[in-house]
């Protein structure tokens, strides 16, 4: 159950039992050839895999500036890649013998997956999200109630995913013997990580395959870090290929000195949030500092394990866009290339094109796409 | 060093009250809530009004698991500038009128792992806190910390649930200790309460496998039930349903009806618990 | 340029010289390998082709009813099979040396998906569309204008799409020289309904091909006709295989007797509308008549020529889907099976449950579902 | 069938106007505009001011190749119960007192197929119709419609531009005749005119191909522009800019003075047709 030195299970005791049953399940559905099979067969048939890779034409300007790859996670189910780890949760759940499931949803992204999947087998979905999200993200509650899904609007705390997940895990530590808690990140305690990690590993498999069969291999792999599940998910396949960078980007916020960010890979702290030890953004008392991002996916304090595990072993680099970047890569991919790709794969295509900048025509930048642009309309392009 | 070689102050706790036919009455607070001066007062309170031991929150910014009336107990204390520092100052200012009364640090994890383990413990102790509680910090991974604590001479409280295995909650090693405090009801604090057949059945478990005395939290709502569980447990703590109260009454009263409020709220169940004993 | 008696060139003659060099055009490209392997390579890598097949699996009550399987063109880019033309026809302009497009649209699905397809090659686009449309499509325009597309809202006439394809026809025979009109559907004149369904008929190609290597052919083949895309895209590769069943669904609207609808194959009458011979709905003296239905995309008063003959010889049947029934297989189809399908799709899966249910489960019907339910989430949930 | 015999009132027209050196003036309403008495008042205020030959456009619903004015137009006609066979009837009124001014439908093909082309072919003359221009009907679709005009002893006007090949508008065929419609500048009606070199050169190319007078319209604006047009062409279409003009007037003259704006704005046309002739 851990990365290095990150990773565990720091939860409720009570948990303990619920996630030893977990680990268990997993591990046994994972070597059963019949899971795997039904898993790929709805990866296919219901979330529309495998995505595509897509040649950019026109970002970088300079001649002698690297080919930039983008892994099209936008054209899955729902326009996002929660869609993979739902479906493997709820699956799990399934041969559990577990009858419903309860997930937590900041932007919605994730409420939509797992709500839709839910749909798919029949069960009840419990979906708590923050009043303030709920409020921003109307067509988002609109769509999980769409799919018959139970979305509980929480007033607590500070109306957004801090005080939905709190309610979720709750909800969870209080019906774990009927219900599952599906994470939308390879976030939280053992076996969370590895389990969301190989459900999400289909994006890097694909990536591989992809590239291996255009004839090239990336030099750099892009991928910008929010909870994590796009990003360890396209890292998974490139891991052993220690001439691959991998270049995990954070969300720098504003830019000005002193602002809130969610750049905790680079400037966190080893702490223990949301279940396990990972890198995190808290002070010197070990309380959890605010953070600040124009894309609501990558404001988020803690990290994946096993990303702070890459980061801390060096395996990974990590870059840091701002908000202003970011917006104006979206534009850019928009205007140039006809591709509308969310604010979060906004930080990624501006690293990217950085990155690209610095190496040769023969090169290969591949970034991750984890979701389309469609939700961040009205941040990218406010009303004049 | 010499303090490890007294009798610690929860085990002279429940010696005492084992020789009056009694049962502990516990009760919760969250530091700096809200203010540190409060704060003091409320714990000398307590020990006034025959609380046998308190459990001190230490203020979080994420008390993921705690319900509503925590969450905001604790977010007065941080913006009234508690931390995990703080409550440490808390438990010395505490400690000048009284040297007897049992103090458990009730938290999270991340503040400890911040101020480093071995850290805590020496400051923990010289403040004079018996042991800690952490919401989120099983035994499994606990290895350096209890290392820490026992070095110091405090004591991680296992929290035990009916679904729980021996393991993960008695298990004897240097830095367990105190008490077992048994969930009897899985679910949030000041969430719906168990049977008291479920709470039996649950403390004859906890029996089974320790030899800690097991008090009982989690859903402890009314003196009537108090009086129950005190009638099978070695302790009853109550929390949430006594926030809950003083909140209630803080709004609606005087200053000097609300000073008397604590007391008569805390006999109220003092009386329960020591008949059903 | 005929199917049966319908199709033609019904156009102002000053276009006939611009068709002409279209038509030899797409001929020519149509006949080039090259050209066939950019498109197919676009397809795949920018609109994500190919969509997969799902199977539903709630949706017949009835044990006796045929399965029924979904070709899900709302998992391309842009959620919607509109991609699939604006694309050929876009490569088509640049190599017509051609420098800029121009086009129309309803609900903005056209709209959008040409204005991404002239971002990725950096064609100048323009769009008109009705100022009313534009009002209750809020999003769809904040998507053209972030492709870079110039979009024209158009206050002449009913403010809705009639006015807005009058504008684009009349900016198209201003500026024939250096642009291209991209339709959205195969509609209109002479090479326009060969092209768009040729292009289209990748939706077929790849139905056919995946329903064989599952093992089965469909008793029927379903889809709801607006423009007509998806349906000539889907039933072009079962024309000749006469034991198959086309069914083309049409909206009834709201059902009530004399009120509007939009069931012009069934009801229509022989005109010419648009550019082309066809089934119309039109008074007796000729005059268009106002359509109703609750999916913006079906409420057109003409039809494709080639489903115009589909119908007129018998080989394709027609169904009428009320309002209430499509609204109510969208909600079905979203809490039972977690995939939220535009309205559109929702005529066609109505009527494909009606007749499943009169099949035996060894047979199974294929549902066309040209594109998501995102943008009908107001209409099929208005707020409470 | 004693009409058929006669000379068709077009080719009188131009047989006239070529012996006094004259060009034609042609102008444009639709029928039912506003009103079916107020648009056959306006055809006798035209025939009255002196215009040489009259296209009455049947309303139609969807006049897509048509600019705004026209649109507009069309649908005040609808509102006031236009449609082609009261189109037909207006004709005929017309008629009873006008043997002689040629009278050109114009509009769409649908309602042409909706009333059938023999239906409508022998309607049209009986009214006294003596051509159509179809907006959206090229020859090359229009076997069956020409042959019912040449059995009605009608004729379709073929509308000609500078990127049209011969056989898409210089066709010799029964049914086919009249004039050309040259349009200079490829674009929507009302737009932005063609430069007089293009519109010389525009008629030149269809006199190379065509032995029919040719007339142009489309984005003729001024009595100037009209001036110089007749200079190179048979006749001189104005559409848009009169309605436009009259428009405007309507809203802002009394009944009197509007029904003297007709033939006023008609004759500031008609001298600079005939000065530039």
């Amino acid at each position: 159950g851990r990365y290095g030195v990150f990773g565990g299970q720091y939860v409720a005791p009570v948990l303990l039992p619920v996630l030893d049953r977990l680990e268990s399940a997993f591990n046994d559905a994972w070597a059963d050839p019949a899971f795997r099979a039904t898993f790929d067969n709805l990866l296919q048939r219901f979330v529309g895999r495998p995505t595509p890779i897509s040649e950019t034409s026109a970002l970088i300007e300079s001649e002698r500036g690297a080919r930039i790859f983008l892994k099209r996670d936008d054209l899955t189910f729902n326009g996002g890649n929660y869609a993979n780890s739902a479906l493997g949760q709820c699956l799990l759940a399934r041969r559990m013998g577990l009858s419903s499931v309860v997930t937590d949803t900041g932007s919605g992204q994730n409420g939509i997956a797992t709500a839709a999947v839910a749909a798919r087998f029949s069960m009840p979905c419990t979906i708590y999200m923050g009043a303030r999200d709920a409020a921003q993200q109307s067509a988002a509650v609109k769509k999980m109630r769409a799919f018959g899904a139970d979305l509980r609007v929480v007033e607590d705390a500070d109306r957004t995913l801090h005080a939905a997940t709190s309610a979720a895990i709750r909800h969870w530590m209080g019906f774990s013997a009927t219900t599952a808690y599906v994470a939308g990140a390879p976030i939280g305690a053992h076996p969370y990580p590895q389990m969301v990690g190989a459900f999400q590993a289909v994006i890097g498999r694909e990536t591989r395959l992809q590239m291996i069969e255009a004839g090239m291999l990336p030099a750099a792999v892009v991928s910008a870090v929010g909870g994590g599940s796009s990003t360890i998910g396209i890292f998974s396949a490139f891991v052993n290929d220690p001439q691959i960078r991998l270049v995990a980007v954070e969300a720098g916020g504003s830019g000005q000195k002193g602002a809130a960010h969610s750049a905790r890979l680079a400037n966190g702290r080893r702490g223990i949030f949301h279940g396990a030890e990972t890198l995190v953004l808290c002070d010197v008392d070990g309380q959890i500092l605010p953070t600040d991002s124009i894309a609501p996916g990558l404001a988020y304090p803690g990290s994946a394990p096993e990303i702070a595990n890459l980061v801390a072993s060096g395996r990974a680099e990590t870059v840091s866009i701002t908000d202003a970047a970011a917006r104006d890569a979206v534009r850019r991919l928009a205007v140039r290339e006809g591709i509308l790709v969310s604010l979060e794969a906004g930080h990624a295509v501006a690293a990217a094109e950085t990155i690209a900048g610095d190496l040769s025509p023969a090169d290969v930048v591949v970034v991750m796409v984890p979701s389309s642009g469609d939700k961040d309309l009205d941040i990218v392009w406010p009303e004049d | 060093m010499a303090r490890k070689m007294q009798v610690p102050r929860i085990d002279a706790m429940f010696a005492r009250l084992k020789g009056e036919g009694r049962k502990a009455f516990v009760t919760y607070t969250v530091a700096s809530d809200p203010s540190f001066a409060e704060s003091l007062e409320r714990l000398n309170a307590f020990a006034a009004a025959g609380i046998d031991l308190i459990e001190l929150g230490h203020p979080y910014s994420d008390p993921i698991l705690d319900g509503a009336t925590i969450q905001k107990a604790n977010r007065r204390g941080l913006a009234a500038g508690g931390n995990l520092s703080r409550t440490l100052e808390l438990v010395a200012a505490f400690r000048e009128h009284d040297d007897v009364t049992p103090v458990i640090l009730m938290g999270y994890s991340n503040p400890l792992l911040a101020m480093g383990y071995e850290a805590f413990a020496e400051r923990a102790a010289k403040a004079g806190v018996d042991g800690i509680i952490a919401a989120d910090f099983p035994i499994r991974e606990a290895d350096s910390l209890l290392d820490a604590l026992a070095r110091h001479g405090l004591v991680m409280v296992p929290l035990a649930a009916p679904t729980l295995a021996p393991e993960d909650f008695a298990v004897e090693k240097p830095g367990i200790g105190g008490f077992l405090y048994c969930i009897p009801v899985v679910g949030p604090t000041g969430g719906p309460s168990a049977s008291l057949e479920a709470i039996g059945e649950a403390v004859e478990r906890c029996r089974a496998v320790s030899k800690l005395p097991v008090m009982v939290g989690f859903g402890v709502k009314t003196p009537e039930m108090a009086a129950g569980v005190a009638a099978v447990a070695d302790g009853v703590i109550v929390a949430t349903s006594l926030i809950d109260h003083l909140d209630a009454k803080r709004a609606t009263l005087s200053a000097a009806d609300y000073a008397a409020e604590i007391p008569r709220a805390i006999i109220e169940y003092r009386c329960a618990i020591d008949a059903g004993s």
